[in-house]
């Protein structure tokens, strides 16, 4: 595992290509992304990450810092989420300063967001792995991928690694579940990922569309029924809201 | 200038005159006794010999490292021939010696952490092994036909004239310098430091010959150190049936413990369910023990009158020094400890001697030998026997004599000897086997026709394992020990092989005895019993005077 | 894993117990859960299934269960463990605990 | 100074039995119902009737509340597909009865067998949380066992209302051992208990405020933490997550160039670092005036 090198000329293109001209406004500091852009003829807030960064103790207070921006100063507007991330650091100091709480923070600002009447759309445009998805990408009200994002919890190989279990075991299984597969479209399976979003897809017009169809429900486990890809958490979720009404 | 007269008068003093030429060819390498560490290699060349019995002071926790690595850097050709006799091989440097061609033969008790070395020696014939002994035994021989020509020890601190102080390891020192320095051998001593005063002397210089200050210090395992966070439900069982059947039964005085997890348990019970079962003051009074962090709380609790150790522990020096009316101290306060002593007392003047093993056989016989890890005795033998010349009585000396019928030509009384073993070591490896690996023909062989056996059969008086006791001591002929010890087998293959009709019959005759049986309500066995469940719980018992060592530290 | 099932005969357990069922020990590394059940059939055996991660020891886990539906009235019980390597010993404990529970209720 | 089992020692059901009112726990989805992970079978690793994790309802002094003890024994008390929905379906219980929910948190973080699934488990869990949180229904997470809080569910554990802890828990992301091979032995070694247990102990937690109390590792201290919480709710407001934001920024300027722990200590205010680390819970939070 070495430090991704940063390749900020990929990242701007696609912030052209998910906002137009009005990717200007989104300002990129140590791979950490903050700003207002339009979407669909309207002002949107946009955080983020890029370039496979890792979200560390002052990336996450950046973030949190530009939500509470947005709630002040621009209430009910959309903010939308890209994420791009390796995950967090592994790191002593980090950890001892609660590294944990600061993603805390960043997910109790973004709730508090989405009380206020501000919606919350994701999009996974590069890594989408581990600690960095759960600390704020996963928080979205609706979550979306590029098909060229890499989404999930590791690839076979580093679980294999963790695990025990031999790759061609894990790559085997993955095929009946997909739960073990690494990638945008397997996720989605599970519920995971509302929709996955390729090259020749009019992106803004569907991050507009996204924005509109939002809703504060969460709707994944009921996805991951439907396709298939999650069985079981719908209906076990159901059966302890039933059993505990009786 | 009286001992020159008599010095005058001798009509034989050739190992005098040899040792007088082996100290003149150290010469200028040395400043009166004291050698500076570079010169130690050089300084060990001129004063040992080939074909000398040189004895190198290291047992399962003190080591005179220094003296031993540097000894370690010479070859072949520099010394060879040597008749090594020492306490424990457990220094990688003590391989390289049989590596290197350099030995003779070897005459030792222990090498634990060098097992699987020695087993690979011995596989090698690299490993030309005299005898493995007991402690005492080798320290016997010191005095008899193993006298050492050089013995290389440690110390903590030496003054200007070469006195040396131990600490709270005195161990095996007086054993070795002893016979070394009344036969006319050389001894050289590593120290950690040299110093104006000592806090007490414990060796007098003119027993010593030689003295570096090493660059490092000596090292010393903290081998009794046992985490109370490692000990399981089933051994606090075991501990529970240990106390009502054998503690109580017997009012155990004066005993012996092993360093393992089970006995660990037990003197974390004392303060909690010996306290409940009303036995303070009864039992458990004089300790033939190292100063086991585990004793503190029944320490603390008033359980006991006193201790006596083979060595110290690591961590342990500012308890022992502030509980003198516990520990065997030195007029500066100070902890002391003395293997030979500590192993005779183990021998003639306790109840009981309660330990662990690898495996029991179907007779009782145990051992800690595998085929793969060679690893000798050290002092178990020495008190899980019975001592025959033992003439004082006891409560439970004669009660157990008394259950092992003694005819007519028979001693009144036997100790306590106790193995206390779960059924399966770790990795479902069965305890009880048929057949003892230390019966192996290869081990065998090369111990010349000696089994290392670290318990025999006959000597012990009972076993104690998750299933409950057998009695060995009461069992009536060869055919009864076996079903009794198969009783307590459990699901081992040993176990498996007993018959439920004998089982019942012997456990009628309390031969055989379940945790029931003895009053323990296995439900009951939880480690919430101790009365310190972690190591930090021990410091907290000892007001914060108990220091342990760092691995086992976390706050 | 190895799985494994077999009836045990022992004397019908009291008509009334605490609780329905009882569970005892956890699923970890050298450690097993024991979750006994009423209602196995027939009233007269103690029906057991094991499922065990290390294979190799049903003559001992046989030995065990045998002695347990010997020693205790477990008759019309089920029996059903989830094993991770933990030694007869602890399989006894748990068996007793979880018996323990189901009679008298948790503590 | 003999005392109960130590709530770090106990089995998920032992700490439930512990906590809550003597015979109120009934469980939900209980172990007759073996609902089992599939994926473990599939890998040929023993399962759980429970999936390592034990839900209920239960009275505490009397009060309804919801309660869930992770097993970490059981694969780390790693969260899967059903142990994540056993939570999501717990909490949206508690947010649903307006019933405070407790989680006794023993868990590495997402069930590595499992993949994806864990990960998307825990992010539903946290969704559940926070509609407690809405209604102001108090959602107490207890950290206190072996394993601590890791991965995501140390995160998860800071979408809570409280955290009550005990010196023997720890609350983290990445744990010693993955932080060892990241950054070297040198900067973390992860066999320096000490070190690993200030890093992300409950005292050093405690200090920085990132525990709401510091209890001895025992039932009865952490349902008397508890009880003491039931009643009362963190909201999310805008002045609250600005104050948050001010503290947090506050704690990386003062100590983001601070390696040693016991330096974040001193500068908590702690005077004596020997005597605070071998204090209880109780007698450190006694000894400390913590920086909030």
């Amino acid at each position: 595992m070495k430090k991704p090198a940063p390749k900020k000329s990929t990242s701007r293109t696609l912030f052209a290509r998910l906002f137009g001209p009005s990717a200007r406004g989104i300002a990129v500091e140590k791979s950490v992304l903050t700003g207002y852009a339009q979407a669909g003829g309207a002002p949107v807030c946009v955080i983020g990450t890029c370039d496979g960064t890792y979200v560390d103790n002052a990336a996450a207070l950046r973030l949190a810092a530009h939500v509470i921006d947005c709630i002040e100063k621009h209430p009910k507007t959309p903010i939308v989420m890209l994420v791009d991330s390796a995950g967090q650091e592994p790191n002593r100091v980090a950890e001892m300063l609660g590294l944990a709480s600061y993603f805390g923070h960043l997910l109790s600002c973004l709730e508090l967001a989405r009380r206020k009447g501000h919606k919350l759309i994701t999009i996974a445009t590069g890594q989408a792995v581990g600690g960095a998805f759960i600390c704020y990408g996963m928080f979205g009200d609706r979550i979306y991928a590029l098909d060229s994002a890499s989404v999930g919890l590791m690839p076979v190989e580093a679980m294999s690694a963790v695990t025990k279990i031999p790759v061609p075991v894990l790559r085997k299984l993955s095929k009946t579940m997909p739960s073990l597969e690494f990638g945008a479209k397997p996720f989605a399976l599970l519920g995971g990922v509302e929709e996955v979003w390729s090259a020749k897809d009019d992106v803004p017009a569907r991050l507009a569309r996204a924005i509109a169809a939002a809703t504060t429900e969460d709707n994944r486990a009921a996805l991951g029924k439907k396709r298939g890809g999650r069985r079981l958490a719908l209906d076990i979720a159901k059966r302890v809201l039933a059993e505990s009404a009786r | 200038m009286r001992e020159k007269g008599i010095m005058n008068t001798a009509k034989s003093a050739l190992r005098r005159q040899n040792k007088a030429q082996r100290l003149e060819r150290v010469g200028k390498l040395a400043r009166g006794k004291f050698v500076s560490p570079n010169n130690v290699p050089q300084v060990l060349k001129r004063i040992i010999e080939s074909g000398d019995i040189l004895c190198l002071e290291g047992d399962n926790q003190k080591q005179a490292d220094f003296l031993a690595n540097q000894l370690a850097t010479l070859n072949r050709k520099d010394l060879h021939d040597i008749h090594l006799v020492m306490s424990c091989i457990t220094l990688p440097a003590h391989i390289q010696l049989f590596q290197k061609g350099m030995i003779r033969q070897v005459d030792f008790c222990y090498a634990g952490p060098q097992g699987t070395a020695v087993a690979d020696l011995v596989k090698a014939k690299k490993f030309p092994v005299g005898a493995i002994h007991t402690y005492n035994e080798l320290y016997a021989r010191y005095y008899m036909d193993l006298t050492p020509r050089v013995a290389l020890i440690a110390a903590a601190q030496a003054d200007r004239k070469g006195n040396l102080f131990l600490a709270a390891n005195t161990e095996d020192t007086p054993a070795i310098v002893e016979p070394t320095a009344f036969s006319d051998g050389i001894v050289f001593a590593q120290v950690n430091e040299i110093v104006d005063r000592l806090p007490r002397i414990d060796i007098p210089a003119d027993q010593v010959d030689l003295v570096v200050e090493a660059p490092y210090p000596m090292h010393l395992q903290a081998l009794f150190t046992r985490d109370p966070a490692a000990i399981t439900d089933v051994q606090v069982l075991m501990a529970m049936v240990a106390l009502r059947g054998i503690y109580e039964k017997y009012e155990v005085q004066s005993l012996n413990h092993g360093v393992g997890f089970n006995t660990a348990a037990i003197e974390l019970l004392l303060p909690t369910y010996g306290e409940r079962l009303g036995l303070k003051g009864k039992i458990c009074k004089y300790w033939m023990v190292n100063p086991l962090p585990t004793m503190i709380p029944a320490i603390e609790s008033g359980w006991v009158e006193s201790v006596f150790a083979v060595g110290g522990e690591v961590g342990m020096e500012r308890y022992t020094a502030a509980h003198s009316d516990v520990f065997f101290t030195g007029r500066d306060g100070s902890f002391h400890s003395n293997r030979a002593m500590g192993q005779l007392a183990g021998h003639y003047a306790i109840d009981m001697f309660i330990g662990a093993s690898l495996q029991i056989d179907i007779n009782g016989n145990s051992s800690t030998v595998s085929k793969n890890r060679i690893t000798g005795f050290g002092g178990a033998p020495n008190m899980g026997c019975q001592p025959t010349g033992r003439r004082h009585p006891s409560k439970a000396w004669l009660k157990v004599g008394a259950e092992a019928n003694p005819g007519p030509g028979a001693l009144p009384g036997r100790k306590l000897v106790v193995q206390m073993v779960e059924t399966f070591q770790s990795g479902r490896v069965p305890t009880f086997v048929e057949r003892l690996d230390a019966q192996d023909p290869s081990i065998r062989k090369a111990l010349h026709g000696v089994a290392p056996v670290m318990i025999y059969g006959d000597d012990v008086t009972h076993i104690v394992t998750e299933e409950g006791i057998a009695n060995l001591a009461a069992c009536r002929s060869i055919a009864e020990r076996q079903a009794a010890i198969r009783a307590v087998a459990g699901y081992t293959p040993v176990g498996l092989k007993r018959k439920k009709r004998e089982t019942e019959e012997l456990r009628r005759r309390g031969i055989v005895q379940l945790p029931e049986d003895v009053g323990v309500r296995p439900s009951e066995a939880s480690r919430s019993l101790l009365a310190a469940q972690d190591i930090k719980g021990l410091v907290r018992w000892s007001n914060g005077l108990y220091d342990p060592p760092p691995q086992f530290v976390d706050w | 894993m190895e799985k494994f099932a077999k009836a045990f005969p022992s004397k019908p357990l009291a008509a009334r117990t605490a609780k329905p069922w009882a569970l005892a020990g956890v699923v970890g590394s050298g450690n097993l859960e024991v979750l006994l059940e009423r209602g196995g059939r027939p009233s007269g055996t103690m029906e057991c299934h094991v499922e065990t991660s290390i294979p190799g020891y049903k003559a001992s886990w046989l030995a065990a269960l045998a002695d347990f539906a010997h020693n205790y009235p477990a008759g019309g019980t089920k029996v059903t463990i989830n094993d991770q390597g933990a030694p007869p010993v602890l399989v006894n404990l748990r068996l007793r605990q979880a018996y323990d529970h189901l009679i008298k209720g948790d503590k | 100074m003999t005392r109960g089992p130590l709530f770090h020692e106990q089995t998920a059901r032992q700490r439930i039995a512990a906590l809550v009112d003597p015979g109120s726990f009934g469980e939900l989805l209980p172990p007759p119902e073996r609902i089992t992970s599939p994926y473990l079978a599939q890998l040929g690793i023993p399962v759980s009737f429970d999936d390592g994790v034990v839900i209920g309802r239960a009275k505490l002094g009397g009060k309804k509340i919801y309660i869930a003890a992770q097993v970490g024994q059981f694969v780390g008390g790693a969260v899967g597909e059903i142990h994540g929905a056993k939570l999501t379906g717990l909490f949206k219980a508690a947010a649903r009865d307006r019933a405070p929910c407790v989680l006794l948190i023993e868990s590495g973080g997402v069930r590595l067998h499992e993949g994806s699934a864990g990960e998307i488990a825990i992010a539903e869990t946290m969704r559940a949380i926070f509609e407690c949180r809405a209604k102001k229904v108090a959602t107490i997470a207890v950290i206190g066992s072996d394993i601590g809080a890791y991965g995501g569910m140390g995160i998860l554990s800071t979408c809570c209302d409280f955290r009550v802890m005990s010196e023997h828990g720890r609350l983290g992301i990445s744990g010693p051992i993955v932080i060892e091979k990241w950054m070297g032995k040198k900067a973390y070694d992860s066999s320096n208990r000490a070190l690993v247990w200030k890093t992300s102990g409950g005292k050093t937690k405690y200090l920085l405020g990132d525990a709401d109390a510091l209890v001895h590792d025992d039932a009865g201290a952490i349902r008397d933490a508890v009880a003491k919480l039931l009643g009362r709710s963190s909201a999310v407001t805008l002045k609250s997550v600005k104050a948050r934001q001010k503290e947090l920024e506050k704690r990386l300027k003062r100590f983001g160039a601070t390696t040693d722990p016991n330096d974040v200590w001193k500068g908590m205010g702690v005077r004596d670092v020997a005597a605070a680390s071998l204090a209880s819970g109780p007698e450190f939070a006694a000894m400390t005036r913590r920086g909030k």
